[in-house]
């Protein structure tokens, strides 16, 4: 799959030295989640692949990894989507417009889009698991011609965690996307699907040799849907997933975001069923 | 004929001292009718908590009655559990917690003269103020704190509570390199040290005198502040082991800290009283010091404390490159403090920032501790700075509240006391008798 | 390159000399502690040593190290700190050289980590043979790192009166080129030197019940030993057997401000995957919180995850973590216990 | 240059001082190099030690020592409605340090000690941490403060991070000062418990841990007491290490029945 492309390229005399990048734009999405779109200060293109990430950092505060939540088919600026919850995220929070940031990466290996090409994508999203795969669902439909059937599933905890209401609608009224979405508690407004996103499973289906599922979000989550398209029949390795562990260094030195032998920052986050059931400590 | 007039003059917490007390000066009809120095901390019980500690806790333990003078409490234990089990230091050990002392002294006597009583002399209610309009004193002040701190680092590890000296010596030595730059330090204090005593030398002191007995220790080799004996400036000596016979402690109502007497009743001690009995062993520079600074004995207004703390400060300072020296042609030998456990009981005294303190203790077989007395020179001193309130007091009352109430509290700050020192030491057993009687 | 014969002495004036004109690092006895630290005289060098409280990857990856500053304003300005000092680290046993090259294979072959490849480009590494183990927690022969044949600049072995003298690169060559007194090592030295290493090979006896290379496959194979259950118990997950280890080289990474509230530094410090925190992620979950699961990584990474992902020893044998550890847990007798009962639930 | 992460309003702190020996204010004091910055930082609106005035509105509330008297409990309650922000400085605010050596005596003499006149004398009761009486937002440990982390508090607090005191074990510093351990030289240790960020200042000076900043966050208790006992303590040893700087915590259920029945 795709090494770093952009960090070779960049190569510098520390791996640690960030690039700088503008805010250009902040939304509040939900009470605890906003959304920022950057652009790096010397103008150049990011050139990452969906499912790659970033490491953050405000100078004084610290840094963390985030997922590039943009396609990069949708030129220089992209997008991340934070959820306040320490440091750093609070940090950012409190930064205006016109605010710099210092950017690494992208870093990690993205999703397989090689692989999907000419076959039915399967995306299943759970919580924040939604927003590096925004970047996935943004560029297959920019480039929906190069794939098959693209089916999205979405789960989140109660529809006012609903991330990205504005583009679901978009999705939900495309013909060529196959949109769902589910809640685990409703509230009154609510007149869809209610319960955990393997529900949706239910009325779907899945051609086992044709497809690739490709999965974000919280480690329960996993464990069900794993074994739900498992029992589809999809091979072990075309399920993809992502996996958030605690990562300081991105560069696969630091050693937090190990699991038994794999570094997550640099051999992930995006793994195959097949690579991660050898390892216990995945949680899968 | 008019109604009978009265005058409070009631201060509720004095400020820049350590610790919680209130001056309470009642008058009617000009006459004065109370004076009172309330200590409101609350009490410790140091002595109840000792008992049953290993002995080699004691200076851990002590140490945290005060953080001020941290290292006279740790050297006063260490004294006293040495006479209990028959350990006598080496000559290096001893050297090293003269050290350790001065550097406290210098710390607290120029946070005392310099943070807690120059202020009323800019008429100013602290240093901050001072950042804007005087930063060279304030970073003078600063520098000599720091010098202070910076002995007590090289030599106890750290300047609050520190961590080397113990029973028997020391658990880690300075190195030579450590020594030689703080002896560079120490010698460009110089013109920090003569800055000081020109600033200390123009303050207006209220003109106040009380005859007054005043006790420190005394030793036949240099100005003490360690010694085997008590100095009386109204003649006399006592044994330290006899302690108990000239500082005698009694409960007072009004004060969590206990009040003492000799035979004549209040004496003080600290500073002045150091100065007044050892003027002729104080440094070159020291003696030089108190005459630019009117510092000649006796001198009997308590004002003057301040003046002996800087006068004590140059003393310091000079008697440290002293010992520096003496230390580096010497060389510092290795030798791991062992004591094993003894039984016995000792006493040690030793003369700290705000005057003399006395630990005892009476250490079992085993090295626990099973009993122990401290006496603080905060407490000895609190019953003559009331002696001084009552006969300072008519002279302030007319002069209005404010007035009297400003004067009084810049009484009480000359003292330098450290009330939270001072009330360790109602323990619970005792105490419940002591109110009775 | 020619290996080189020097009489004890003329290599003690020698580094006499060195020390008043450089940076010369050895272990030092400081009370019952050896540390690498810097000497002024050959003297202060112990004699027989220990492996060092902490490895001399600290020359490499201090515990502490700036990795950028920055000035904030209205412009941000940053740079990194790529802080290198010429030292000569003296006396290296072998275990630690070979931790040294893996650090080398991981931080500049594989990480291109400028502030490592920095230090490493300006230190000079020389090595000092074990001639007879260091005591019963060492175990550098069953991981075959008792002989070191590369990443050195100069490996010496005391051969008694004279020291012989391996030249492992230029720098080692030029180094030594002013030491006079030596002499170019003649047929009856290396006869002398073969004699040491059997008289050593002899002296050093396997501790393991498996050979190096086997380790991954029997730590694959024991994932779900009760072994780890009970060592999970004992460990205080105090941090002393990482952080004295020289293969291990975990960091974390942080920000430091000044009292400006504008300039400050973004730092790495040695950190421990036997600490509490160290697997927690944003939403508080520790990811390795039972202690069983962090000793059991660490054994891994020590006989296995290195192994599988380097090819090279990530555990040296110095016996460091077992002389650190105050419960007792050493990578011997686990490695042992489990190579007893591979595979089976094995409990002590 | 003013950097964005400066606070546009100099936040006021206030000191209060309970049962202490006033060490950790000192060491406040003790930051000669960094106090003149340190006042463009902050103000000081209440600082006995230091200060005549005082003021009575304040954002941070720090608060030295232990509380010993029923008066201490109204007086922190008042402080915690004011204050957005309670830290406490030191040991004997949290766990409840030296102070805290009288709960072991108190059960041969639980009445309470009342003495004087109404001056305003108090009962003596139980010494206990701050937060037994008011939540607390964040402990500075140490017995005293270590001016450092005091510092780099104030900064995180500025600048809105978290105060960052580690809660791993002082081994992990101790070791990494290269120390010989006590354990090695035949001493006893609280350092494989104890909460680091001290830089292992004791046994670094060839003394031990005595404990002083509190339990680190994941000790191994039961481990660590059966080392202890390999080295030869008893259960009621063990607890007088304990109870040296952590008399509340370590004397548990009992400390907590003797509260109830006083
Ligand atoms: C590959 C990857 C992609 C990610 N993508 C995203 C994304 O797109 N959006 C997003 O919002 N998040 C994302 N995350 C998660 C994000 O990186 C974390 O939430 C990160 O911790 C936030 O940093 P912070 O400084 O704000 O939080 P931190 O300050 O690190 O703290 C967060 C919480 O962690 C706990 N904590 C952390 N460190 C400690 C400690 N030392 N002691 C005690 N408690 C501690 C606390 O409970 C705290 O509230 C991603 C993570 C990874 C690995
Ligand atoms: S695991 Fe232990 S024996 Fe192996 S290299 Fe590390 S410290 Fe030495
Ligand atoms: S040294 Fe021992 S007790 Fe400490 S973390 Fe390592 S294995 Fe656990
Ligand atoms: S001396 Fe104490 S703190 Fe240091 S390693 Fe040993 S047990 Fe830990």
């Amino acid at each position: 799959m795709n090494p770093l492309p952009l960090a070779e390229r960049r190569l510098k005399p520390s791996p640690f030295l960030p690039d700088l990048a503008e805010i250009i734009r902040k939304d509040r999405l939900t009470a605890t989640e906003t959304l920022y779109r950057l652009r790096l200060a010397d103008g150049s293109e990011l050139g990452h692949t969906p499912g790659q990430f970033l490491e953050v950092s405000v100078l004084g505060i610290g840094e963390a990894p985030f997922s590039i939540s943009s396609s990069p088919t949708r030129g220089e600026a992209f997008e991340l989507c934070i959820r306040r919850v320490g440091d750093v995220t609070k940090a950012l929070e409190r930064l205006e417009l016109g605010s710099m940031v210092g950017v690494r990466g992208p870093l990690g290996r993205g999703f397989p889009l090689s692989t999907m090409r000419k076959q039915n994508v399967l995306v299943i999203a759970g919580g924040l698991g939604i927003v590096p795969l925004r970047s996935l669902i943004t560029n297959l439909i920019d480039e929906r011609d190069d794939f098959d059937d693209v089916t999205i599933l979405y789960g989140c905890k109660n529809p006012g965690e609903m991330l990205f209401k504005d583009e679901i609608a978009q999705w939900v009224t495309r013909d060529d996307v196959d949109f769902r979405v589910t809640t685990d508690i409703a509230d009154p407004g609510w007149k869809g699907n209610v319960g955990p996103v393997t529900t949706l499973f239910r009325r779907l289906e899945v051609h086992p040799a044709r497809t690739v599922p490709v999965m974000v979000g919280p480690p329960v989550m996993f464990k069900h849907v794993v074994k739900q398209v498992l029992a589809c029949g999809v091979p072990e390795d075309r399920i993809v997933l992502s996996l958030e562990r605690r990562m300081k260094c991105g560069i696969g030195e630091c050693g937090h975001c190990q699991i038994n032998g794999v570094y997550v920052c640099q051999d992930g986050p995006v793994f195959t069923y097949a690579e991660l059931k050898r390892l216990e400590e995945a949680m899968l | 004929m008019s109604a009978t007039r009265t005058v409070d003059v009631r201060v509720d917490y004095v400020s820049r001292v350590e610790g919680h007390g209130n001056i309470v000066v009642t008058a009617r009809n000009g006459e004065v009718d109370d004076v009172r120095f309330e200590v409101t901390e609350p009490p410790r019980f140091f002595e109840a908590m000792l008992r049953g500690r290993p002995f080699d806790q004691a200076p851990l333990i002590t140490s945290r009655i005060c953080g001020i003078c941290s290292n006279g409490h740790v050297l006063a234990a260490i004294t006293a559990v040495e006479d209990a089990m028959g350990i006598v230091p080496s000559d290096q050990t001893m050297l090293l917690r003269r050290l350790l002392l001065w550097g406290e002294i210098i710390q607290s006597h120029v946070l005392h003269a310099y943070f807690l009583v120059a202020p009323d002399f800019f008429g100013v209610g602290s240093v901050v103020p001072l950042v804007e309009t005087h930063p060279e004193v304030v970073k003078r002040a600063l520098r000599l704190k720091k010098l202070g701190n910076h002995i007590c680092d090289v030599v106890g590890g750290r300047a609050v509570h520190q961590v080397s000296a113990t029973i028997g010596g020391f658990t880690r030595l300075p190195t030579p390199e450590q020594l030689r730059e703080l002896d560079r330090s120490l010698a460009e204090a110089q013109t920090d040290l003569a800055a000081t005593i020109e600033l200390f030398a123009g303050l207006e002191l209220p003109a106040f005198e009380r005859a007054t007995e005043y006790l420190s220790l005394e030793s036949s080799a240099d100005y003490a502040f360690f010694g085997d004996t008590i100095f009386s400036s109204q003649g006399g000596t006592t044994p330290v082991r006899s302690y108990r016979e000239k500082v005698r402690e009694h409960v007072v109502p009004h004060s969590s800290a206990k009040h003492c007497a000799s035979d004549a009743g209040a004496f003080m001690v600290g500073a002045l009283a150091r100065v007044n009995n050892g003027y002729s062993r104080l440094s070159e520079g020291a003696r030089q010091a108190a005459v630019a600074l009117d510092l000649c004995p006796p001198v009997s207004n308590p004002f003057k404390n301040t003046t002996a703390q800087v006068v004590e400060t140059v003393h310091c300072v000079e008697e440290a490159r002293a010992v520096i020296a003496t230390l580096l042609e010497t060389g510092l030998r290795s030798e791991p403090p062992d004591p094993a456990p003894r039984a016995g009981r000792g006493t040690g005294a030793v003369e700290v920032p705000r005057g003399t303190l006395y630990h005892e203790y009476a250490i079992d077989e085993e090295g626990r501790i099973t009993d122990a007395n401290l006496i603080i020179p905060t407490g000895q001193n609190l019953a003559n700075l009331e002696a001084d309130m009552w006969a300072f007091a008519p002279y302030l009352i007319p002069l209005g509240t404010e007035k009297a109430q400003h004067t009084l509290e810049m009484l009480v700050r000359a003292y330098d006391p450290c009330i939270s020192c001072s009330t360790h030491v109602i323990d619970l057993t005792e105490s419940g008798k002591e109110v009775q009687r | 390159m020619l290996d080189r014969m020097v009489p004890k002495a003329d290599l003690n004036r020698f580094i006499d000399r060195l020390a008043s004109e450089q940076t010369v690092a050895a272990p030092v006895a400081e009370g019952p502690s050896i540390r690498f630290q810097a000497i002024r005289a050959a003297h202060e060098i112990a004699e027989h040593y220990l492996p060092t409280a902490l490895p001399p990857s600290k020359y490499l990856l201090p515990v502490k190290e700036t990795l950028l500053q920055f000035r904030l304003g209205e412009h941000i300005e940053m740079e990194p700190v790529l802080e290198a000092p010429e030292v000569i680290v003296f006396g290296i046993r072998p275990c630690d050289l070979h931790a040294l090259a893996l650090l080398d294979a991981i931080f500049i072959d594989d990480k291109h980590d400028g502030h490592y490849a920095a230090r490493r480009r300006r230190i000079t590494l020389v090595g000092m043979e074990c001639l007879e183990p260091c005591d019963d927690r060492c175990f550098c022969h069953s991981m075959e790192t008792l002989e070191v044949h590369a990443n050195y600049d100069l490996l010496l072995t005391d051969l008694g009166d004279d020291v012989y003298v391996a030249v492992g690169s230029p720098k080692g060559r030029d180094l030594f080129a002013g030491l006079t007194g030596a002499r170019e090592a003649l047929y009856e030295d290396r006869t002398r030197l073969r004699r040491a290493h059997e008289a050593r090979d002899a002296a050093f006896t396997p501790r393991l019940d498996v050979s190096f290379d086997q380790l991954p496959g029997l730590l694959a194979e024991s994932a779900d030993s009760l072994l780890w259950d009970v060592l999970g118990e004992k460990c205080l997950s105090c941090g002393a057997c990482t952080n004295v280890c020289p293969t291990c080289y975990c960091f974390d990474v942080g920000d430091e401000l000044d009292l400006d509230l504008a300039t400050g530094r973004r730092y790495r410090t040695w950190d421990s995957c036997q600490l509490d925190a160290f697997a927690m992620v944003g939403t508080g979950e520790s990811f390795r919180k039972p202690r069983a699961m962090r000793v059991k990584h660490r054994l891994n990474r020590k006989g296995r995850y290195i192994m599988e992902r380097y090819g090279r020893q990530g555990c040296v044998g110095c016996g460091r973590c077992a002389r650190a550890c105050l419960v007792d847990i050493n990578p011997i007798e686990v490695f042992n216990q489990l190579k007893g009962q591979p595979a089976s639930r094995t409990v002590r | 240059m003013d950097g964005p992460l400066r606070p546009t309003k100099r936040p006021r702190l206030a000191l209060f001082e309970l049962a202490s020996c006033a060490g950790c204010q000192l060491q406040i004091l003790n930051c000669e190099d960094e106090l003149v910055d340190l006042l463009q930082l902050v103000e000081f609106v209440y600082f006995k030690e230091a200060i005549s005035e005082t003021g009575n509105e304040y954002d941070i509330a720090l608060i030295e020592g232990a509380v010993t008297r029923e008066a201490d409990e109204t007086r922190l309650r008042a402080i915690r409605e004011r204050a957005p922000l309670v830290i406490t400085l030191g040991a004997c605010a949290h766990p409840v340090g030296i102070p805290g050596l009288k709960n072991a005596h108190d059960s041969e003499e639980p009445g309470r000690l009342v003495y004087g006149d109404a001056a305003g004398y108090f009962p003596s009761t139980l010494a206990r941490p701050v937060d037994a009486i008011i939540p607390v937002d964040a402990h500075i440990p140490g017995c005293p403060i270590h001016k450092d982390e005091f510092l780099s508090v104030v900064t995180a607090l500025l600048v809105g991070r978290r105060p960052p005191i580690p809660g791993y074990p002082v081994c992990v510093e101790c070791r990494l000062a290269e120390n010989p351990c006590a354990f090695d030289r035949g001493a006893l240790c609280l350092g494989p418990v104890t909460r680091a960020g001290c830089g292992a200042l004791c046994p670094s000076y060839g003394s031990r841990c005595y404990g002083c900043r509190g339990p680190a966050d994941d000790p191994n208790v039961s481990s660590f007491e059966a080392l202890l006992e390999k080295n030869g303590l008893n259960a009621e040893d063990v607890l007088a290490e304990y109870v040296l700087y952590n008399g509340y915590r370590a004397l548990g259920d009992q400390a907590l029945t003797m509260e109830v029945s006083r």
